[in-house]
């Protein structure tokens, strides 16, 4: 394709005019403004408020406390509405028309996605706080939720070692999430000498809600005289209906346990827990956690929120977190400059609620522990195991064969998300 | 039950030898299945008797069906059991010898069974007492190991309860038993005071002397944490120490444990004891199961032989595991094939069962899609109004089931049965409002009615969202509404299910009766044929529409009760459901409520018989399929309206 | 003498198109000549966002081309819609080539990480850019032309014919969200590189883009305006109004319907495949019904039976979307299902109809 | 007759495929060698439980007038719908001259075949003005195609206004249908039967709602017709039946009662009592 010279003329001060728009923000001595890109409408607002919330608690502590190089912090709430589209035409708000400074936000896989080329073209910088399935790492995107290898092996391990597990049901919801984390489980699972008889897989739509043959699958998968375990990856609306269906089905968390990934407080506190009880979840976080940042952490909440009956989980931490690592990297570089901040970034460790520290790696993710906890009749989670020290997350999956080969290094010389370490070549980032 | 408490020696001798020497029948076979059963789901004993009438129908329906499979016949020499007799299901069991094969009628002594669940307790404390008093002599080295039980890790936990375990100490298994229960708890001194809370109340005991100690001292008392794998070892721990528990159920439960970790043969002298003691047919049967599977691992091929005799009918899957491994391994070929013999009778009448399951969850699925489209079919079918606000009339009901749950906690039953006419009154109100204020102005603009309805539903949705939060609502479920009939080990029956199913037939019903009976439906089936004409006649139309629209509103409103069961009670609960009531409807032929209710059986049959196949989402997508390509054949539905009317 | 048979006492239409044409010129002056620091700058933020209202636009013109002229409600449109974009976003996955995460040379990320070894035959030719543009039009109106002949030779009508829309649209939206069917799930296609070998990220790809949806959305609406008021389009207000009428009068009603169906999928089509490269994501959501009922709120907006009117809805209800949505999420519900209601109701023609004399329109 | 069942099996509607049989697009070569137009035979129809024709004969001759009267419910529309396809009889067969089985066509085929329908409440196409009504309804080629890329010839304007003043609604040819008086719908009606030129019209109750001397003009006119038309006229009004019928059928639930001049039926005992006797 030749192009029209034109365009040609065109392109070249276009791109240096976008250059001058981030550069031009810093200068002035207005606010420092905080994006934040949460859906306050439609299906995922049952999740997504609370981070809104939680941002808004955070930001007015900064401000209480001098704000940040001397400027007050201002946040800047827009509404994607659930709506993966808007959620990219959003960050192109907040970018171009607002000219925030940072955003934290996004929840789902889908609307990462749809964000991360306009974050990129646009050169923001956006906190991603909800554990995901990898297999990605942006230069303008920092995840400060769990990646596979801090949430499902660590569960998957303790299920071995504790339970002595030998068949495995890996349930999910039918998206990329499930998809990428139970392929990662098999091939780990596999690697351990788990036969193929022994896995059983199977996927629903989201808000699935009609369980019965599918526990009843389960039940006959697990009186093979194996002990059966189910790793779950269902969710949201339709892990109601499943516990349901499993407690009315009589499967004890003493006969067959399941281990979730997306049940968290938040959840619990819709949901009627008595199904559940006795079953895990493995977070990186728990509100039971016994520490005094945490004990602290839950009153400013409460006190923000006005409702001592609001919970605290695992994706709030990741924001706590990850605020307070741009906080500091911002502090360190003196500006908000987007790419001085991005440098500034890696290595910048904070304290996390558990009583760790959590460092930023150079893939732009971070350490975490990693905590199993049993559901309490309360909504709450008695933690039952806990990793003795942090766990770096893996952008890349060692055991899905697309990536072995990849890694994440934005630091020079590799400067890449993903670089091939057999090629030596770093794809996908040539535009 | 009382029958055989005191039933004389002699029975009982008589009883336990026709065991051992004879090769059981079915009903002696499963007979342990139904302990099994019963021991794992107690609310499913506690409630059995009173669903009597049900399992006695399912029961008759499942013999009738079963003489068509011939295999399975083959498999049951016919017999009558003396256990049969005494379980007050006589006329049944009688009417069909195979019959508990796939029920026990034991099951429906659960009245009885519940009455001792609930003396048990004060039992479980004189049991206690009774320890304490056959502790002679001090013995502080297990007091000691007692009082470690708080500290480290759920590891060092289990270790110490392995230690004492072995001390064979009286104490152990109540100790072990309140720390399996959540009932042990530690006070904060140094070294701690162990504390045992009783089962009811708030008082409770010293875990070392026995000696009661008063609340407050035991509200002090912080509780020791145990997780699943340290319940799973404490159970196998004093299962053996219980099996002389007093109370049947405890020792058919300590029964199922032993038989889940695979009994060692030197525990077979002492179950040979238990048989001799066991008076309880029912425990009986379980014993002499547990036995069985010990004597697999005799030397003698012979006891081996026998044993696979006597378990040949269970349908427990230890048993069927067991089996199989005999089948494969046994080093006697003459055991190995008997084994393998008696796996295929078995897996025949299994397959039979899974049939049957998948009938159920078909019904089941078609009875919730029923209630679901029921409603519709009345302001659809009768009145021609499309209601897309008709899943949101759903939603209101579920959260007036939340409402008066939250209302009256600790009532639960009560308040789920007062929430049936508060759903329907709520949710009708809400729906004769919008037929007042919106839809009156849109007659013979069925379109239009879609639309304006559909942006009613949206507003109930955000109305409710801002009202209360988008989170979803706990909406819990009594006692009697969760667990299992558990026909048998390889047929369980959710109740909740159950009652839906019946629930929806009885709505339809009602609603049946109404429309054809009442003056209402008179008015309501006049005014859909031909509206001057009805109000020339006299009849306030408007209000016959109001009327209308309000009682499908309600019974969507009754409709949500029932979901609020199954499923979560949010914002969007309504989405889920109005294209699939919608397909039903079309289905069935507008303005029929029979087509209606075959549509809805139907189509929950189709997806469930559907689901092994291709997988859920797979057979959700057939049947719309199948729907759209339905309606090209039929426009109008299963059950057409014919006439010039319908033609124009 | 034609253009007199096309634009004669439609001036609704004339007066939007002249707005299209201009902005055709001002956009593109505004945004790439205009310095930001000038209070007339147009940010790419806007170009992106009217560039999407525009192929709603011809969305919303499909629609009301077979409700407001046949009658024929459909509540399936998004199906079209959605296919012509997935066409369009398999062109640009398949143009990401080997600048993927995974570097793969041909297969997309998805397929490497599901662990495809090869890229399924559906995907074949996707990389040649007209074989792409056929398929923007054959694919959905293969699907209408198959359904809809279905449909209308068994006459299923109005309602149920809206139903069943709706019960394809669900179909497909189930169907793709399922990771096997090979279109990337739930995450759908996205991270798109390049068009034509111009970057999709550059201003001026997005400039252009924009301009090609304005005239295209010209084009479409001079041709729908060419069928309505040819002899086709007075048999389609026949058969709206008296359906048997004019089936006596010896025309085949189902072969009109047919192709007017099919021709206003055509249409969605090519609205989808404008949409894709703009938002720069295309997944299983734009099949979500509740997409297809709002595509049908512009129209009953704007004015249903006034090919313009459609343009108007579109421009109209998108807008306040992006304001309210912005600044009172909670309230954007609220007002959309009001706005539904009151429509319906109170203005069965729409805004256009206060404007215009009043004329007896029955029919749905 | 095996031609005609190939015929009957391809176009049912409910043939999913049928589309891709060649439409059969002809005005039909009517065979009316034996005088008689159209044939009814032993047709019955029942809508739910209520018989509509109960095993109804009909023969009707080219060129004839033919008056059908009867009580309400006695079939007349039924028999109407039969003809023109809209209603498939249960039994019986229905014959277009000697040769055209009219049950094995659409409404549309029958239309262009030569068989032209007025409703007994007038139907005209509201949004179109009375020329464009007339428009549509003209005999021409009616295929979605050509309607699209359609031309008006000046032969066809002067038809269309030939037929405006036959109705006499020259002054209102641009309002729209809509608008027009009662009469005037009936008329319009009218007109675009006549612009279909058929072989056969079937008149439902023509003169419905209409004053005194429309009625009279409307009888002249179809007097007129009938001879080179076939006209099937059903009526209540038995004065103006009177003043046009040469030969009258009655029916009476859904089947022939009587048939005759217009003096037998009235001397008719049978008739006069199911039905004039309702009317002294």
């Amino acid at each position: 394709m030749t192009q029209s010279p034109w365009l040609k003329s065109l392109r070249t001060p276009g791109v240096a005019l976008a250059l001058t728009l981030s550069a031009g923000a810093v200068q002035a001595e207005d606010p420092i403004k905080v994006g934040i890109l949460h859906s306050l409408s439609g299906t995922m607002a049952i999740s997504e408020t609370t981070l809104k919330d939680t941002m808004l608690m955070l930001v007015e502590e900064q401000n209480r406390n001098g704000g940040l190089l001397g400027r007050q912090l201002q946040p800047v709430v827009v509404d994607p509405a659930s709506d993966w589209p808007l959620f990219a035409e959003r960050t192109r708000q907040l970018l171009e028309q607002d000219q925030v400074d940072v955003i934290f936000g996004v929840w789902t896989s889908v609307a990462r996605k749809s964000v991360l080329p306009v974050v990129e073209e646009l050169n923001g910088i956006l906190f991603y706080p909800v554990q995901y399935e990898g297999e990605e790492s942006s230069r303008n995107i920092f995840y400060t939720g769990a990646a596979p290898n801090q949430q499902a092996i660590p569960a998957v391990e303790y299920l071995m070692n504790e339970y002595g597990i030998e068949r495995w049901v890996l349930a999910g919801t039918d998206y990329v999430y499930p998809r990428t984390t139970n392929r990662i489980l098999e091939a780990f699972l596999k690697a351990h000498g788990v036969a193929d008889e022994d896995i059983m897989i199977n996927y629903t739509p989201f808000g699935h809600s009609d369980w019965q043959s599918i526990v009843a699958d389960i039940r006959r998968f697990g009186s093979q005289g194996k002990p059966t375990a189910v790793v779950s990856t269902i969710n949201g609306d339709a892990n109601v209906p499943f516990y349901r269906e499993l407690g009315n089905q009589g499967i004890s968390a003493e006969d067959i346990p399941v281990i979730a990934f997306s049940v968290g407080e938040e959840e619990l506190s819709g949901m009627d827990t008595r199904p559940l009880v006795g079953h895990l979840a493995a977070w990186n976080y728990f509100m039971s956690v016994d520490t005094p940042e945490n004990a602290a952490f839950i009153d400013k909440w409460h006190d923000f929120i006005g409702d001592t009956r609001r919970v605290t989980n695992d994706p709030m931490e990741a924001h706590y977190i990850g605020f307070n690592m741009w906080v500091q990297a911002v502090e360190a570089a003196g500006t908000t400059d987007v790419d001085t901040v991005i440098d500034a970034l890696k290595g910048v460790t904070v304290p996390n609620l558990t009583g760790g520290m959590a460092e930023m790696l150079v893939n732009h993710h971070i350490t975490k522990p990693v905590l199993i906890g049993e559901i309490q009749e309360d909504g709450q989670f008695l933690v039952v195991w806990q990793t003795d020290d942090l766990i770096p997350g893996d952008a890349w999956s060692p055991h899905l064969p697309g990536s072995r080969d990849i890694i994440a290094d934005w630091t020079p010389p590799i400067s890449c998300g993903n670089f091939n370490t057999v090629t030596q070549t770093c794809s996908g980032q040539n535009y | 039950m009382t029958v055989h408490c005191n039933a004389p020696p002699h029975g009982r001798g008589w009883h336990s030898t026709a065991r051992r020497d004879s090769a059981p029948g079915p009903a002696g076979a499963s007979a342990p299945d139904a302990v099994a059963a019963a021991s794992t789901q107690p609310t499913g004993l506690r409630r059995s008797r009173a669903h009597a009438w049900f399992v006695a129908g399912f029961l008759l329906l499942l013999g009738g069906s079963l003489h068509a499979e011939p295999q399975i016949l083959a498999s049951q020499p016919p017999t009558t059991e003396p256990a049969m007799t005494t379980t007050g299901f006589t006329i049944v069991a009688q009417a069909d010898p195979y019959a508990s094969d796939f029920f026990d009628p034991s099951l429906l002594d659960a009245g009885a069974e519940a009455r001792e669940t609930e003396t048990a307790e004060a039992d479980d404390d004189l049991l206690d007492e009774a320890a304490y008093e056959a502790l002679e002599e001090a013995a502080p080295d297990v007091d000691l190991l007692i009082q470690r039980l708080p500290e480290g890790n759920f590891n060092d936990r289990r270790a110490v309860a392995e230690e004492l375990a072995a001390t064979g100490d009286p104490r152990v298994p109540v100790v072990l038993g309140a720390l399996l229960e959540g009932r042990l708890l530690a006070t904060a001194e140094d070294p701690p005071r162990i504390l045992i809370r009783a089962e009811t109340g708030r008082a409770g005991r010293d875990a070392l002397t026995g000696e009661p100690v008063d609340a407050d001292l035991i509200a002090s008392g912080r509780r020791i944490p145990v997780h699943n794998p340290l319940r799973n070892a404490l159970r196998s721990l004093i299962a053996v120490s219980t099996l002389s528990a007093p109370d049947p159920e405890r020792r058919a439960t300590s029964l199922r444990r032993l038989m889940r970790d695979d009994v060692s043969p030197d525990l077979l002298e002492y179950l040979d004891d238990r048989v001799e003691l066991e008076d309880d047919p029912r425990v009986m049967d379980l014993l002499l199961t547990v036995r069985a599977l010990a004597r697999l691992n005799v030397d003698d091929a012979q006891v081996r032989l026998e044993s696979v005799e006597l378990l040949r009918g269970s349908l427990l899957s230890e048993v069927r595991v067991r089996l199989e491994a005999t089948a494969n391994r046994d080093d006697d070929p003459e055991v190995r094939a008997a084994a393998r013999e008696a796996l295929d009778s078995i897996e025949a009448r299994i397959r039979f069962f899974r049939f049957t399951e998948n009938l159920f969850f078909g019904l089941s699925a078609g009875s919730v899609l029923l209630l679901a489209a029921i409603g519709l079919a009345i302001t659809f079918g009768v009145m021609g109004v499309i209601n897309m606000a008709h899943g949101e009339l759903i939603m209101i009901g579920a959260y007036t089931t939340w409402f008066i749950q939250t209302l009256m906690p600790g009532a639960l039953s009560t308040s789920i049965l007062l929430a049936i006419p508060a759903a329907f009154v709520v949710a009708g109100l809400v729906g004769i409002a919008m037929e007042r204020g919106v839809i009156q102005f849109l007659y013979g603009r069925p379109l239009e009615t879609l639309l304006a309805t559909f942006g009613i539903s949206l507003i109930l949705q955000q109305a409710v969202r801002t009202l209360f939060s988008p989170l979803n609502r706990p909406v819990q479920s009594p006692d009697w509404l969760s667990g299992t009939l558990q026909v048998n080990p390889v047929l369980a029956l959710t109740w909740s299910r159950i009652y839906i199913f019946i629930f929806a037939i009885m709505v339809f019903v009602a609603l049946l009766l109404v429309m054809k009976k009442t003056s209402l439906g008179l008015k309501v089936r006049a005014v859909a044929q031909n509206r001057p004409m009805a109000r020339a006649l006299g009849v306030r139309t408007g209000w016959v529409d109001a009327l209308t629209f309000g009682l499908g509103a309600g019974i969507a409103g009754v409709a949500g009760v029932a979901l609020s069961q199954l499923t979560n009670v949010g914002p969007n609960m309504g989405q889920a459901y109005i294209i699939d009531s919608f397909m039903v409807v079309v289905f069935g032929g507008v303005g029929n409520l029979w087509g209606t209710f075959v549509g809805a059986l139907g189509l929950g049959m189709m997806t469930k018989f559907l689901e092994p196949h291709t997988g859920a989402v797979l057979a959700k997508i057939l049947v719309l399929i199948f729907i759209i390509l339905f309606i090209q054949r039929r426009p109008r539905g299963l059950f057409p309206k014919k006439g010039r009317a319908a033609e124009a | 003498m034609l253009t007199r048979r096309l634009f004669l006492s439609d001036w609704g239409g004339i007066t939007v198109l002249v707005l299209l044409l201009a902005m055709v010129v001002a956009v593109p002056y505004a945004n790439l000549v205009l310095p930001p620091e000038s209070p007339w700058h147009l940010s790419t933020y806007w170009v992106a966002l009217l560039g999407k209202f525009l192929a709603f636009a011809l969305l919303a013109l499909a629609i009301d081309l077979i409700w407001g002229y046949a009658g024929i409600l459909s509540l399936g449109h998004g199906a079209f819609f959605g296919l012509g974009g997935y066409a369009m976003g398999m062109y640009l996955t398949r143009q990401i080539g080997d600048r993927g995460v995974y570097g793969h040379p041909e297969l997309p990320d998805f397929m490497v990480f599901l662990s495809y070894e090869s890229l399924p035959w559906f995907w074949w030719g996707f990389d040649m850019f007209w074989f792409a543009m056929l398929m923007v039009v054959l694919v959905p109106g293969l699907l209408a032309l198959v359904f809809g002949w279905l449909a209308f030779r068994s006459r299923v009508t109005g309602v149920y014919f809206a139903i069943i829309t709706q019960a394809l649209v669900f179909a497909l939206m189930l169907a793709f969200f399922r990771n096997e069917m090979g279109f990337g799930g739930n995450n759908g296609l996205t991270d798109f590189k390049d068009i034509l070998g111009f970057s999709v990220q550059a201003r001026e790809t997005r400039v252009a883009l924009f301009v090609i949806s304005a005239l295209t959305l010209i084009a479409a609406y001079v041709a729908a305006r060419y069928i309505v008021t040819s002899r086709f389009g007075r048999v389609l207000i026949a058969v709206r109004d008296a359906e048997s009428r004019t089936r006596f009068a010896g025309y085949r009603v189902e072969h009109y319907k047919l192709w007017l169906f099919v021709f206003s999928a055509m249409l969605a089509g090519i609205a989808g495949a404008l949409y894709v490269p703009q938002v720069g994501i295309i997944n299983p959501g734009e099949f979500s019904p509740l997409r297809s009922i709002e595509a049908v709120l512009w129209v009953a907006v704007g004015g249903r039976g006034s090919l313009f009117g459609a343009i108007i809805g579109a421009f109209a209800v998108n807008g306040a979307k992006t304001w309210f949505t912005a600044a009172y999420p909670q309230v954007w519900l609220f007002f959309l299902g009001a706005l539904f209601v009151l429509v319906t109701v109170f203005l069965p023609r729409g805004l256009v109809g206060i404007f215009r004399r009043r004329r007896t329109e029955g029919g749905a | 007759m095996s031609a005609l069942r190939n015929i009957q099996t391809t176009m049912r509607r409910d043939r999913v495929f049928g589309f891709l049989q060649p439409e059969p697009d002809f005005a039909l070569p009517v065979d009316t060698s034996h005088g008689a137009i159209l044939y009814v035979e032993d047709v019955s129809v029942r809508f739910d439980g209520f018989l509509a024709l109960n095993r109804l004969n009909l023969s009707v001759n080219e060129g004839e007038l033919r008056c059908i009267i009867g009580p309400n419910g006695a079939g007349k529309t039924t028999m109407m719908d039969v003809v023109t396809g809209k209603t498939r009889p249960d039994t019986g067969r229905v014959y277009f001259g000697q040769n055209i089985d009219l049950l094995a066509l659409d409404e549309y085929q029958i239309a262009r075949g030569g068989i032209g329908r007025k409703f007994q409440k007038p139907t005209v196409f509201e949004a179109l003005t009375v020329f464009e009504n007339l428009e549509l309804s003209m005999a021409s080629d009616k295929g979605a195609w050509s309607t699209l890329f359609h031309r008006l010839t000046p032969e066809q304007r002067t038809r269309i206004d030939e037929v405006t003043e036959i109705i006499g609604l020259q002054e209102q040819q641009g309002w729209l249908a809509g608008s027009l008086s009662h009469g005037q719908k009936q008329w319009l009606e009218i007109g675009m039967l006549l612009m279909q030129n058929p072989r056969v019209l079937l008149v439902d109750e023509p003169v419905a709602g209409m004053t005194g001397d429309e009625t009279e003009r409307t009888g002249e006119l179809l007097t007129s017709l009938a001879g080179d038309h076939t006209v099937i006229v059903v009526e209540h009004d038995m004065a103006f039946v009177r003043s046009i019928a040469r030969r009258v059928t009655v029916l009476h639930q859904g089947s022939v009662l009587a048939e005759g001049s217009m003096n037998q039926i009235q001397s008719d005992p049978r008739v006069i009592e199911v039905y004039l006797g309702d009317e002294t």
